[in-house]
């Protein structure tokens, strides 16, 4: 079920706004630039709308219970084409990347508008718009593409994005620390992505090199192919499968933030609080999972990867939940929660329940997002306060912000019926449901499956302890005075927001998109409701989101029937009882409360004395936890030093040392030396010279005559 | 024996004998004129110009076989004419340039202009002997002239010194020369080339006769400065004046190895003396990679501009002589050889020319300071040197680049010669280092003074004609190739 | 009557007699015999061969070279002269002025 | 006629430029900028180039030097086309930027200047081996004057540094030129120099070898490849801003286009036999630059390591020997002529500004010049190869061409030139796989080198009131950018003409191989049989058939064409000393 569609536009317009606003951004009004901005989104929303609604669902319906996906497409042109490479252009929408389409585009406006408010105040606002269309731009090239390479455009383009964004105030308040700290984070970002992207291109070389081809579609038909052994560096074998597949995972690794790449993401907060909503929580971050799930067919051809995938999400949806605990900047904590959230998702395509991660991915954005322009209003209020232990007492004041905030809490701590709660249980129930074959069929999910619960735990207790230390109690910590703040000043346009005491409050554009995106965070989750409850309900296939995936997702599971035979990831003795499925899904939901309920208790009124007494009992730990598990400094002290350290030596070893010194300069010297001894030999004595010409001649004589004389006179 | 005896032969000889009566000439000018000094530099010009005419005329007169003179003494063949041609075209740079510079130096200049001409006649006969006699005479007529010339700075210590360095090597080169002769005399008695060449065919393997060849050979390589006969060249080139530097450089060693080559080629060409432990060519390998490194290596360090051309001089005698073995190997070919004395010969001349053009009675300016900034106040002069120095060292699109191509070519015919080809390319490398020195001094520094150089339109017009030679032969060399194909001894 | 080798034998030992002189004596003037002594050692050796071949082209040969002799002594004696004038030495180690 | 017009227009404005009295500074400039400018427009008329064939267009071929079989021949293919392209274009820019920079001896820069770009257009254009060693040679002198007089710093040690690197390598290539010459004509009686003709030739392997060498130093070095590097960083650092883009820009590519053109096709088995450890050294360059340029404080130096680290990955697409390999090096070419010499542009605005290279002396740039930050940020990301940009399509396609590399030669066999023998498993994979670090590497010093410069508040005063670009820089700047965009985002009409020039010079080199893999010994082997295509492209390359005048020696007189006729071949390079036998050559009767 295939019809072409001009998707070329969903792209092209925001790239277009961003080329208005990047070339002639500092002529435009401040007016026109947020018209050009959220216009061009608002533009590819529109197109996305129609081309899902008006094209693909009809098709989908066509197309029910058929395993043939539906699709659109378009080839725009030939991009490269070098020998054996034939690269096009081609855009594709089918379900999934219909599902992230609505995501960007519609996460993306909501960002928009909101950051008109949010920036209003910013000197080059037109910069900041420019890199922020540019991104969504960037984004929609990565969902739509139809090949790896393509792919891989939009790939960089977002990081770059991310680069420039993260250190959009690179001389912030023109100090010396913040401005460079911003740059330096937005480079870290970009380089360690660029660690994930080297592996992301080998892989594609891996799979150019066994199949000759990069497009996705064709890909999946040569499935054969990637079941070919491979003997990278002369071990193995693996199969192709295998091979790429890691590689690719490497790459997701790096754009997602999981261990060990996740490191740049908290840093990653430096950006404008919008650009951490949009890119480092709704949408960039997710590009990883999106990929894995778009290559599903290969991943499930190589159990070992998925489980590795699993593992990998599992430990860092932990890890970060953890470190989540201590922090007390309130946008680390959002970050860390972000990896986390990352992590589960993770662990849904690790057990082959894509459609479980897309969902989770699908509500995450609008939660996560929604909790981060809530902290964005919080800072925007207390005039760039970032310290949770200067807050407190928010409720009143910024009301909006206070329940649209504690919707989306709610949700990410997964409380029923919100949102949060079906994604997150769906990938707690396949966790455990779902048997790998090549890493046992038994542990490997139960240990899946308590280390997320545990996870849950932590997410639940840290969130409500944001949740408590920003709104509850008193405020805490002195009202800065109002002459700080932005550069720039409050004075001037305000976008509606006026002044309560010193708080500086959110205008109506920021405002209504926090409404709908807690909306959003509230009811989405009934699109996914799991099939326990369809069970309850006598409702066939009461899970849409899955059904809406169903065509595009199983994919790999029916390619991994047909060539993989057994060997392949599914599900197990487990999954048929809909029994155990209720009582995990009630001891989740225990789970959530119990802890949502202790944080509350602990942090009713700012940090307890309870808490400050378990602190101090477990100090070691929670310094452990406070720094991070000093992961910054490892990394600190085993690449970037000793890389930097190596630089320099072979700079002065090699190149000015044993190059230029010994070889270039020796062989200069030795030259001129000779030359020096021979005008030495020019003594200026006419005698001496006489001599030297007799010599020359005798040795003449002694050559040639004396040749001739042994030579008998020949 | 040609059938035209008497007219036929006057013809033939007609370059040499005008330069010779012009000499006269000049001689009995400057007498009649007393003690009045007069400028004798353009009536010089003239009889060296008149013997160029002379020379085309020849050119077809005496046709690709030859003429021979006086019973065999002497030969008027196209190899002789070309050399001509080129002895003649130096003589007249040198005429030039000379003109402005004896009364800047305050030279006496009755005598200078004749024995000019005198020794450019003895370069000719050498070129045109067939015969010891003819040798002996031309080489001494050469020798005397020029030992005078060098001398003729008077009141200057170092003319002097480099005269008497020049005239006792000469002296005892000749000694070499005339016992060498003797001894062949002895073994074949013969002293044309041709009846030795019939003589030594037999007589190829005796030590006598070989040890006549070397003597022989060995005061030819001394007036070419092959190392390590070589030693002189420096002392008698820094003395000298300068454009008498420029003759020695150019002239003398086109000359010598026009005499060297008729020689080698004519008499000693029979296999057992060619090739083989006893034959030449042996240690012609040897003296040519030896000549060639040393002069480079040589010229690396001297601090004077002249003394480092005189060194160059030595190095180019080796890739010469390069040439001399190629054509050795593959008989007949001449033509690498001559194209390369003739591009050698305007490249110097034009580099000798600027050290004359720059130096004034109160300072020569020999060094590199006093060089440095040259190309801010004389950029057309400047840009010439660096042309006639990229010719030396052999860059395109100069003459000198085609000529070291045309010779490598040449020695490449034979595998044999590859190894020597390396080495002079090798060597050609590190005189790109000392050739490029002067520009860099006068590019790449500032001078303190603006040099007063000598500004005068002969000197100008001979710089004017050095750099259009160079030019010219190495843009459109096949004219001269051409010539130089032709140039073939008379068989 | 004296066989040809022994004349050669004379020649030679004449020509490196004045070749030895050139090198090893200080005064310029008897450098200049000195070489004058290596070209009549040639001549007699021309003298000698002609003798041996009876005919005339070696002795020919030595009275040019007798002539050119001459030139070269007058033109030796100048400049030595010359150098006398600037520099006031005969003695050839003196007159090293241009070296290196 | 098109191409002699563009190889000699701009030695013709270098006269007319001569003859302008040195007072006039401005009409100077423009004069020159003019002239370039006219050459430009005049190199579009490359645009009728019928981009689906494979052989020679454009030719021109008149005899030069009749009786030695030298040619003034040129010629342009798919291979040559852009980078003549490339040449035109980035001159008229550079003599632009130039304005300001440059304001002593302005004459002579400009004369320099065109005569250079005569240079680097003929060794592009030309056929014959002599008039392109003529051209490589010419390219030196001028930007050995460039460097020396308008550089700064120890410019006079960099510009003899230059020098003598280079003459090193291509003295010894002239002289592999002519042996070549002289051994096919001794083995055809052809004496020729025409390219299309000696590819119709196969040398032993023997010869091959060293012949390789020959012409693989004068190139390597020009490269420059990894050990032979150390002349860029300082010709670089200490040149002024116009010579260092132009040797970024194009001079660099003289020495790959060469391992392209003549190197490689014209020794196919000696070329084989090394290419595994040019390879290697191509790998180690591109790490290695990556790493130095890290280390560097000085702007101009970084960039040039920069140079050395994307040379490397040209070289590696080279060596590949594939139809993706090579385009990719000729794609990357291009597009590192735009995007280092738009890096070394840029220096050269903050250089014009603060007399100053040192990363150190800014920071905070972006404040007072946001244009110049944008333009730099684009180039910079192109140098570092960014999906969408001119720098990423040329290193994806070299990774894909090392890492499929495949190569089978007639007759079947297959040639693994990018495994070290012996090596454990340093197969094509590792090798690209190595290689794509250094698209990690690139990243690493590219944005730190940008930090350093744009970003953090501005910590030295002078820098705050930095004007930003003018017009006529922002002149400069703009083509750049856009062709850095076109050519990320739209390739294909780039490579389109490559392809056919491409699998010709692949099925010439497989051809070349099998034939002197069959030919034991030494000496010269025409090649016969399959070898049609080749024929028939030296024919259609040699539109004027060979003349008798041009077949040199027949039309000089007896004694010389006697020894010059077809000799019994001296077989192979016997040891040479002592002693010198008699030439097999010719009978010395007839002489």
């Amino acid at each position: 079920m295939t019809k072409t569609f001009p998707l070329l536009w969903i792209p092209l317009l925001p790239l277009l706004g961003a080329a208005i606003n990047l070339l002639c951004g500092r002529v435009l009004s401040r007016r026109a630039v947020h018209a050009v901005a959220c216009g061009s989104v608002a533009g590819a929303l529109g197109v996305v709308v129609f081309a899902i609604f008006g094209r693909l669902w009809p098709l989908a319906w066509a197309a029910e219970g058929t395993h043939v996906p539906a699709r659109l497409v378009q080839t725009a042109y030939a991009w490269i084409t070098a020998g054996s490479v034939e690269l096009p252009v081609g855009l594709v929408c089918d379900p999934l990347s219909a599902v992230m389409l609505l995501v960007v585009t519609l996460v993306g406006f909501l960002i928009h508008l909101y950051s008109t408010g949010y920036m209003a105040h910013e000197r080059d606002h037109a910069r900041f718009f420019g890199y922020l269309n540019l991104f969504t731009g960037a984004m929609l090239i990565l969902v739509l593409a139809d090949n790896l390479p393509l792919l891989f455009v939009g790939w960089e383009g977002v990081g770059v994005c991310s680069y420039l964004l993260i250190g959009f105030w690179y001389d912030k308040d023109g100090t010396e620390r913040l401005g460079l700290a911003n740059a330096m984070a937005g480079r870290k970002a970009f380089l360690v992505n660029r660690v994930g992207d080297v592996a992301f291109l080998l892989g594609m070389l891996v799979l150019f090199a066994a199949t000759g081809t990069l497009s996705i579609e064709s890909l999946a038909l040569r499935a054969s192919d990637l079941l070919l052994p491979l003997h990278p560096l002369g071990l193995g074998p693996y199969t192709v499968a295998g091979v790429a597949g890691l590689l690719l995972f490497i790459g997701a690794m790096g754009k997602s933030a999981q261990i060990p790449l996740y490191v740049w993401l908290p840093d990653a907060m430096a950006g404008p609080t919008p650009v951490s909503a949009l890119i480092h929580a709704a949408t960039m971050v997710t590009a990883g999972v999106y990929m894995v799930a778009r290559m599903n067919f290969l991943f499930m051809l190589s159990p070992a990867v998925m489980g590795l995938i699993a593992l990998v999400g599992a430990t860092t949806a932990l890890f970060a939940a953890s470190i989540g605990f201590a922090q007390h900047d309130i946008k680390k904590v959002l970050a860390y929660s972000t990896i986390s959230q990352l992590g589960y998702m993770f662990v849904a395509v690790g057990v082959g329940a894509f459609s479980a991660g897309i969902f989770h991915l699908f509500t995450h954005a609008f939660f996560k997002a929604c909790l981060f322009l809530g902290a964005g209003a919080i800072i925007h209020a207390l005039h760039d306060e970032q310290d949770l232990r200067q807050m407190g007492g928010l409720r009143r004041p910024l009301a909006t912000t206070h329940w649209t905030f504690l919707v989306s809490t709610l949700a990410i701590a997964g409380i029923p019926p919100l949102s949060g709660f079906f994604s997150k249980d769906e990938i707690l129930w396949r966790a455990i449901a779902t048997a790998n074959p090549a890493l046992g069929s038994t542990w490997l999910p139960a240990l899946l499956y308590v280390m997320s619960l545990a996870a849950a735990l932590c997410t639940a207790f840290y969130m409500f302890r944001l949740y408590g230390l920003v709104f509850l109690g008193e405020r805490r910590g002195a009202a800065p005075a109002s002459s700080h703040g932005h550069a720039g000043g409050h004075a001037g346009g305000h976008a509606g927001g006026g002044h309560a005491g010193d708080l500086h409050l959110p205008g109506p554009a920021m405002e209504a998109p926090l409404i709908v995106l807690a909306g959003g965070a509230a009811l989405l989750g009934l699109l996914g409701l799991p099939e326990v409850v369809g069970a309850w309900l006598g409702i066939e296939h009461i899970n849409l989101f899955e059904r809406w995936l169903a065509p595009v997702v199983d994919q790999g599971a029916r390619l991994a029937d047909r060539w993989a035979g057994g060997h392949r990831v599914a599900a197990n003795a487990l999954a048929e009882s809909h029994g155990l499925e209720a009582l995990l899904l009630l001891l989740s939901v225990a789970v959530a409360v119990g802890s949502s309920a202790l944080a509350w208790k602990l942090y009713r009124a700012g940090p307890s004395a309870l808490v400050a007494r378990l602190t101090a009992r477990l100090r070691w730990f929670y310094r452990l936890v406070l720094n991070k598990y000093w992961v910054d400094e490892l990394y600190d002290w085993i690449i970037v030093r000793p890389y930097k350290a190596l630089a320099v030596v072979l700079f002065q070893l090699i190149d000015r040392l044993v190059i230029d010194r010994l070889g270039v300069h020796g062989a200069a010297r030795s030259v001129d030396g000779v030359g020096r001894v021979l005008r030495r030999l020019q003594t200026g004595s006419v005698q001496h010279y006489v001599v030297g010409l007799v010599i020359g001649v005798t040795a003449l004589v002694v050559g040639v005559v004396g040749a001739a004389l042994l030579g008998g006179g020949g | 024996m040609t059938g035209s005896v008497g007219m036929g032969e006057l013809q033939a000889l007609a370059p040499l004998l005008v330069v010779t009566g012009w000499a006269a000439l000049l001689l009995l000018v400057s007498a009649l004129a007393g003690g009045r000094s007069l400028r004798l530099g353009p009536l010089a010009l003239c009889g060296l110009l008149l013997a160029l005419v002379a020379v085309v005329w020849d050119w077809r007169l005496v046709g690709a076989g030859g003429q021979v003179l006086f019973g065999g003494l002497a030969v008027s063949d196209r190899f002789a004419l070309f050399l001509d041609a080129l002895l003649l075209l130096a003589g007249s740079l040198t005429v030039l340039i000379s003109d402005a510079y004896l009364d800047e130096h305050g030279f006496a200049d009755d005598a200078y202009f004749s024995l000019l001409l005198l020794a450019v006649s003895g370069m000719m006969l050498l070129v045109h002997a067939t015969s010891f006699v003819m040798l002996l005479l031309g080489l001494e007529t050469m020798s005397l002239a020029i030992y005078a010339l060098v001398a003729f700075w008077v009141g200057k210590a170092t003319s002097a010194e480099a005269a008497l360095k020049y005239f006792v090597m000469g002296a005892v080169a000749s000694a070499f020369l005339v016992f060498g002769v003797a001894l062949i005399y002895g073994v074949t008695g013969a002293t044309g080339y041709r009846a030795l060449a019939e003589a030594a065919t037999q007589a190829a393997g005796q030590p006598l006769l070989l040890l006549g060849m070397v003597f022989v050979l060995g005061a030819l390589a001394f007036k070419v400065a092959i190392v390590p006969l070589h030693m002189w060249v420096p002392d008698a080139y820094e003395g000298a004046p300068t454009p008498v530097t420029g003759l020695m450089a150019s002239a003398v060693k086109a000359a010598g190895f026009g005499a060297l080559l008729r020689l080698l080629a004519t008499s000693f060409a029979a296999d057992g003396l060619v090739y083989g432990s006893t034959g030449w060519l042996n240690p012609c390998w040897t003296l040519a990679a030896l000549t060639m490194s040393l002069g480079n290596l040589a010229a690396l360090r001297q601090p004077s501009i002249k003394r480092m051309l005189a060194y160059s001089s030595v190095a180019h005698a080796g890739y010469v002589l390069l040439g001399v073995i190629a054509a050795g190997l593959h008989p007949g070919q001449l033509a690498p050889v001559l194209f390369y004395l003739l591009a050698y010969a305007a490249a110097t001349l034009g580099a000798l020319g600027v050290v004359a053009w720059i130096g004034r009675r109160e300072a020569e300016r020999l060094t590199f300071e006093d060089w440095a900034g040259l190309a801010r106040h004389h950029p057309v002069v400047a840009l010439a040197m660096t042309v006639f120095l990229l010719s030396l060292a052999g860059v395109p699109p100069t003459g000198g680049f085609f000529a070291k191509f045309y010779l490598f070519r040449a020695a490449l015919r034979d595998p044999q010669l590859v190894t020597l080809v390396v080495i002079a390319v090798l060597n050609s490398v590190v005189s790109v280092y000392y050739y490029l020195r002067p520009v860099v001094a006068m590019y790449f520094q500032d001078g303190v003074a603006q040099p007063q150089p000598l500004a005068r339109p002969g000197v100008y017009a001979m710089l004017g004609l050095a750099l259009a030679l160079v030019l010219l032969l190495g843009l459109l060399p096949g004219v001269p190739l051409e010539w130089a194909l032709h140039a073939q001894l008379a068989r | 009557m004296v066989p040809t080798s022994q004349v050669l034998g004379l020649a030679a030992l004449l020509f490196c007699i004045g070749l030895a002189g050139v090198i090893v004596r200080r005064n310029l003037l008897i450098v200049l015999m000195s070489v004058e002594l290596m070209l009549n050692a040639a001549n007699l050796a021309l003298v000698g061969f002609a003798r041996a071949r009876g005919d005339l082209e070696g002795q020919g040969l030595a009275f040019l070279i007798v002539a050119l002799a001459a030139a070269e002594a007058a033109v030796g004696l100048a400049i030595v002269v010359s150098v006398f004038r600037s520099r006031r030495t005969v003695y050839a180690d003196e007159v090293t002025l241009l070296r290196r | 006629m098109l191409l002699t017009a563009i190889v000699l227009l701009p030695l013709l404005g270098a006269l007319v430029v001569a003859l302008l009295p040195r007072a006039e500074e401005r009409a100077t400039r423009h004069l020159g900028f003019a002239f370039t400018l006219l050459t430009f427009a005049v190199s579009l008329g490359l645009a009728a180039f019928r981009p689906a064939e494979a052989g020679w267009q454009f030719v021109v071929q008149r005899p030069w030097v009749a009786s030695l079989g030298i040619d003034f021949h040129l010629a342009v293919d798919g291979i040559s086309l852009w980078l003549v392209l490339l040449t035109t274009f980035l001159t008229p820019i550079v003599l632009l930027s130039s304005y300001r920079a440059i304001t002593t001896r302005v004459k002579e820069f400009v004369v320099a200047m065109l005569v250079l770009e005569t240079g680097m257009l003929g060794v592009f254009l030309a056929l014959d081996l002599f008039l392109f060693y003529v051209f490589w040679e010419l390219v030196l002198v001028p930007m050995y004057l460039i460097i020396g007089i308008w550089g700064h710093g120890d410019r006079i040690y960099a510009a003899l540094k230059f020098v003598l690197y280079t003459v090193v390598g291509s003295l010894l290539m002239l002289a592999a030129i002519i042996y070549l010459y002289v051994t096919h004509g001794q083995a055809t009686g052809h004496y020729t120099f025409d390219y299309p003709t000696l590819m119709l030739s196969v040398w032993g392997r023997g010869e091959q070898l060293w012949l390789f060498l020959a012409f693989a130093l004068a190139f390597a070095i020009k490269v420059p490849l990894f050990p032979l590097h150390t002349w860029l960083p300082d010709a670089h650092t200490q040149a002024p801003t116009a010579g260092s883009v132009v040797l970024a820009g194009v001079l660099l590519k003289l020495g790959t286009y060469g391992f392209l053109r003549f190197a490689l096709p014209l020794f196919p088995w000696a070329a084989a036999r090394c290419a595994p450890y040019l390879a290697a050294l191509a790998v180690i360059g591109i790490i290695y630059g990556a790493l130095v340029a890290y280390a560097q404080q000085d702007a101009k130096r970084l960039v040039a390591y920069s140079s050395v680290s994307h040379l490397g990955f040209v070289m590696l697409g080279l060596l590949a020997m594939n139809s993706a390999g090579l385009q990719g090096s000729l794609f990357l070419m291009l597009s590192h002529g735009v995007s280092t010499g738009g890096l070394f542009l840029a220096i050269g605005v903050l250089y014009e500004r603060r007399h100053t290279n040192e990363l150190a002396q800014f920071g905070g740039l972006w404040r007072p010049m946001p244009i110049f930050a944008g333009l730099f940020m684009v180039i910079m990301l192109s140098s570092a190869g960014l999906p969408g940009l001119s720098g990423f399509v040329g290193e994806f396609l070299i990774l894909v061409g090392a890492f499929t590399h495949r190569l089978f030669v007639d007759g079947g066999e297959q040639l693994r030139l990018l495994t070290l023998p012996g090596a454990w498993h340093w197969g094509p994979r590792v090798v690209a796989g190595l290689a794509a670090l250094g698209v990690l590497l690139g990243a690493v010093y590219l944005l730190a080198m940008f930090q350093k410069l744009m970003f953090g508040p501005i910590t030295q005063p002078k820098n705050a009131e930095l004007r930003d670009l003018d017009a006529r820089e922002i002149a400069v700047f703009a083509p750049l950018v856009v062709l850095t965009f076109v050519m990320g985002i739209y390739p294909r009409p780039f490579l389109a003409p490559m392809e056919p020039a491409v699998n010709r010079l692949l099925h010439d080199f497989s051809v070349r191989y099998a034939a002197s893999r069959d030919h034991q010994g030494s000496g010269v082997r025409r090649l016969r049989g399959k070898l049609d295509a080749l024929r028939d492209e030296a024919d259609q390359a040699t539109a004027v058939p060979p003349a008798p005048a041009r077949r040199g020696p027949s039309a000089l007189p007896s004694a010389p064409r006697a020894s010059e006729l077809p000799s019994g071949r001296a077989a192979g390079v016997r040891p040479v000393k002592p002693p010198l036998a008699r030439s097999h050559g010719p009978a010395r009767g007839a002489a």
